[in-house]
């Protein structure tokens, strides 16, 4: 074991793969030698040259694009947007052209493309650059999309994310780039569609991925403090979805809260919420509870962007509508 | 430049196969036979033959949602092709796709595409490959005129320019976007004049003379690959038909088509090979009967061959999962 | 009370208000002469003139962004995308501009703007033209969004999207456009926010909206030969929800069935059985079902679009389920 | 063209507002006391000044995320800017759009924007607006080099030319987009090239000159309010900071730095009124200390208004619907 941020580990499962392969590039604004807007590609340019690691212009477009094309024709891509709000400079090559030319060209075609999205809220950037926009993706057929929230699995979906053959959505927590976790000396593919459950429990399931796992981790121990026994799960890979993992949570404690930072109408944990009212309504002995971002854009100021996102605090409060 | 006399049989034969294709479909649309959007290539035949008439097995191109003629030109099977157009299992995408999404990645076609422009982008991501594996294969970006103002085009021409790709972007400029003249959509003649924005040579030439598409296409796919970059060829041309069977073309004149219908190309290539002794006009009227008889095998192929199971809606999403089929 | 196609209605709307102020233009694609990709613009433009009924180059970029900036400075825009599907290519403009500047301006500008959407399959346009995607935009803040289902909501709702001081996403379904119905002599504005009961029942709740009012009341006939009585309710106004007009069917029925023509992951259906889930809980007395799209593509083949798309059948089938 | 010493010492005021403000700014984050990203304008304080000379109080801007600049130069109030990007109650938007997001309505100010080469597309808007309702207003629109490889300068350009609408666009080229020089973005020297495109005039100039920027936007808004359309204008000039505060410059050189810090706009324009009598260096002095008491109080008016209340979070999201708050 050793101990790496989160975007160390997404950067070291990008290196094991372009060490491997050399049909696997990076390309997106500044990744070179800037390093990328997070820093997440530093070093990665003089390690790989400015071949494989390529500085594009502004035209979100074309990194989509061209992420299709060249994984249409023997590449591996990894395309970096520099914000997940920017995908929608993209959107058309993303959910027209990545998502459907299999299926269109009656799978005929393989597009082993990554598409990296830093997401979410919580460094006062204001409404076009904290979004979190998930569930748009995995409203679309032809897209996986996953969200690791620690360095470990970072680096292991990555591997998992460049090996795949379809167009991988990965997303990525800005806030927590810099979040130190233990990672296996020797970093394995982790499949799609298993979620991890982070801390046992009896008394009700809180579900969710990404940033929010810490503030359900620390709901949690609020929580045992007046008794509540809850499990927290991580989803990991919002599609395909562990539908097990959430079934037997569900029959193990028949409460479940949803959390995710999305603005709460039309969020992906909504998708969830239906799944489970639909197919397991008989597990459930309590309404299932939805926590995410208040229904408004992101603001500037610190103490409202508090506000309109989840927190630990939202959660517990949540919880304990049910007990 | 001179062409060999096998060349221009060659490029009288795909043009020919266009142009039967294109008269078929069109017959066949308005029988009811096949759904959906067709848009037919009639008119437009010497852009995708003088173009791909430039290109190996291996190399690229996209598309547009006018994409028949050069899919043929390409290579395409007919019969795969015809099969789609009628929504059939033996189709090339298995029904799943139509007239807008014919491809065959085996011969190096990317594909038609719905949507106006996407083909610019993928194009560059293509030239991106090639460039980064070090091949010497070339790719052909097809489309409109209409479709240079979109986004995408702006963004690929600028990419594949600075990293000198090799793409070969060219323009059909049929004089329309639907209804939408030229002149009402841009405020140039020459599309060709973009090119200056991208610093890389623009070219414009009579999309009607197959020899003049081929010289131009020829000339640039040398510089593609030679690693000298991306050019921009304009082929000004006309589409004989609406811009989908059942457009009532009210926006345009009849004095215009007819211009342009004097202008065929089809009719030009004969003319040409008739007066240079190439073929007789026997020849040509066995070459006729011979790919009428092609087409007709299409038909036939197609109207026998099986829809596509339901269960196969959910095949061909992802590699690897199969979604869910319906509970009924 | 006079007779009117979905089309028709959607234009006397415009009409209307282009008749009382200069300052309502439509553009887009193709709606001048030539009247629109489904005809309907026709006569609009021999009728206001090709300045207020303009033709834009093929650029749904600019065409949105135009309609954002022009309403922000005294124009009241109808933009047309000639198909919801091609609102990929100006997503930036929509969700980044149009929904977001109010807020990220602290209120301090109007935006008095609305984007035709043209939706839905059936018309074997395979894949790029057949999506139905008004989850998305639900999921966004800043964005209200409806779907009339016949002439006269038609008619009246576009009056109330005109008048609107807000981005309004008026989606349309293409596969009803000559489905006439009944129009006032004079139209009046109907307020966005209240669903409309088609038909009156007390066994299950049928919530739907567009093209698939007319599946569900087909539905509801099939049902009552065997005795069921489905109550059919058209939401109309997506966002805002009327929470009312649903609890209110919900606590005569118990039961609840949601019909969409969206791929069923991650459509707007399922965010409202969240809403259900978790606020009218104990008013269900059986799961909540949707009826949605396969999570596919939409296929080129007849059949295998039919399959893909829900049907009244579906509908019948699902319905049963909860019997 | 000669200007009258009012107008000259006008533009100077503006200029040195902006270059107190951004001073100022650049230190307050360093402190910590302003959150978020902020992009100075620091070195192009001509561009702005020039360029906004030449507008009457009802023309419109469009601006970017590097907007501070545009905004003072349009009589934007630096009490509200900097209690905005203090997030305050009292700031433009009441807190919720900072640095990125400035806007004044009534001053014609369409906003700062946060998505590269969004205000393209608005501009073009305001044009179509300007146009259609018959006034002769003019709308600016400020965009970086970085941005012109955007998919919506080549839609905006292209609407703007065949309407024939009052924008101007005015590219601050300041060599870089982020880490990016322009002659790595884009294979083209003078981004005025881009009008042949869309055959409009475009003009490169000298964007430290203050004098250079107006008379050329001078003439462009002259040609735009005389309804003969958008013209392309394109400023060369630099930023003396780094992209945002926080950037260490790793890709430009110090001497490349210098030399344009001795090319310093404000600096060159104090020089030329020093030499033409227009001020002394008493005046200047002065004037300099008139402004940092302007931006003192900015400061203190920013610092001793209120937060915004938590409830108004989920206000002006729409004008007529009020979110739900939160419920705790
Ligand atoms: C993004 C997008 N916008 C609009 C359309 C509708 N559309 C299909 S073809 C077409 C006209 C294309 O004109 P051009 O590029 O000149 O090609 P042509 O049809 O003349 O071959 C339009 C507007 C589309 N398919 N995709
Ligand atoms: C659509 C989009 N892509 C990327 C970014 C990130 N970004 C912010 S500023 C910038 C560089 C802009 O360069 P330029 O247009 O030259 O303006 P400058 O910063 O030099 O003033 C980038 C890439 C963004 N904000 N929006
Ligand atoms: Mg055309
Ligand atoms: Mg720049």
């Amino acid at each position: 074991m050793r101990t790496m941020t989160y975007g160390e580990g997404i950067r070291e499962g990008m290196r094991i793969r372009m060490m491997e392969d050399p049909n696997v590039i990076i390309f997106g604004e500044d990744v070179g030698q800037f390093g990328g807007c997070f820093g997440v590609t530093a070093g990665m340019y003089e390690e790989f040259s400015g071949e494989r690691v390529r500085d594009t212009p502004i035209s979100e477009g074309v990194i989509i694009g061209a992420a299709v094309g060249s994984a249409a024709t023997g590449l591996k891509p990894i395309a970096e947007l520099m914000f997940m709000d920017f995908s929608t400079v993209g959107m058309d090559q993303l959910v027209n052209q990545a998502a459907k030319m299999r299926y269109m060209f009656g799978g005929k075609i393989a597009l082993p493309m990554v598409v990296r999205l830093p997401s979410g809220g919580g460094v006062r950037a204001a409404a076009q650059h904290s979004q979190s926009l998930e569930s748009w993706f995995t409203h679309v057929p032809g897209l996986k999309v996953v969200y690791p929230s620690n360095a470990a699995d970072a680096a292991g979906m990555m591997l998992t994310a460049i090996d795949d053959d379809n167009p991988v959505i990965f997303v990525e927590h800005k806030a927590i780039y810099a979040i130190k976790g233990e990672v296996p000396d020797v970093i394995e593919p982790i499949p799609f569609g298993k979620a991890s459950v982070k801390k046992e429990g009896t008394d009700v399931t809180i579900l969710t991925y990404g940033k929010q796992v810490y503030d359900a981790l620390s709901a949690a121990e609020t929580l045992a403090k007046d008794g509540i026994d809850a499990e927290v799960v991580d989803l990991r890979s919002l599609y395909p979805l562990d539908k097990e993992a959430i079934s037997a949570s569900l029959k193990k404690t028949g409460k479940i809260v949803l959390v995710s930072e999305e603005v709460k109408r039309g969020g992906y944990i909504g998708e969830i919420a239906a799944m489970i009212a639909e197919e397991f309504f008989f597990d459930l002995d309590a309404p299932i509870q939805r926590v995410g971002a208040l229904n408004t854009p992101i603001p500037f100021s610190g103490e409202l962007e508090d506000y309109v996102l989840p927190n630990d605090i939202d959660i517990v409060n949540t919880v304990k509508k049910l007990f | 430049m001179k062409l060999s006399n096998e060349k221009i049989l060659s490029m009288y034969d795909t043009m020919l196969k266009i142009r039967k294709f294109e008269e078929k479909a069109m017959g066949l649309f308005a029988e009811g036979e096949i759904p959906g959007f067709v848009h037919l290539y009639l008119g437009e035949e010497a852009v995708a033959t003088g173009a791909c008439a430039t290109l190996e097995a291996d190399d690229f191109i996209t598309s547009t949602h006018r994409g028949h003629g050069h899919i043929i030109a390409k290579g395409g099977d007919m019969n795969f092709m015809m099969a789609e157009l009628y929504g059939k299992e033996t189709g090339y995408c298995k029904g799943k796709g139509g007239s807008m999404h014919i491809a065959d990645r085996s011969k190096g076609i990317l594909g038609a595409n719905g949507i106006v422009g996407a083909g610019h982008n993928i194009a560059a991501g293509a030239g991106l490959s090639v460039k980064h594996r070090g091949t010497d294969q070339v790719v052909l970006c097809f489309f409109g005129d209409g479709s240079t103002n979109q986004s995408t085009f702006h963004e690929a021409l600028n990419l594949s320019s600075i990293w000198k790709l090799p793409v070969v972007f060219i323009c059909e400029n049929n004089g329309y976007g639907i209804s939408m003249s030229q002149e009402r959509h841009q405020a140039i003649k020459d599309i060709a004049d973009r090119a200056v924005a991208y610093n890389i040579p623009g070219v414009t030439v009579d999309g009607n003379d197959v020899f003049a598409v081929y010289e131009a296409v020829n000339e640039a796919t040398k510089r593609a690959r030679k690693n000298q970059g991306p050019t921009l060829v304009e082929c000004k041309t006309y589409r004989h038909r609406g811009h989908f069977e059942g457009d009532p073309t009210m926006y345009r004149t009849d004095e215009e088509l007819q211009e342009w219908l004097e202008k065929d190309p089809v009719k030009r290539m004969e003319k040409f090979m008739l007066e240079n002794g190439i073929l007789g006009q026997e020849d040509l009227d066995s070459k006729t009967a011979a790919i009428d008889e092609v087409i007709a095998t299409a038909v036939k192929f197609a109207q026998d061959s099986p829809k596509p199971s339901l269960e196969s809606a959910v095949e061909n999403v992802y590699s690897d999962i199969v979604e869910e089929v319906k509970v009924r």
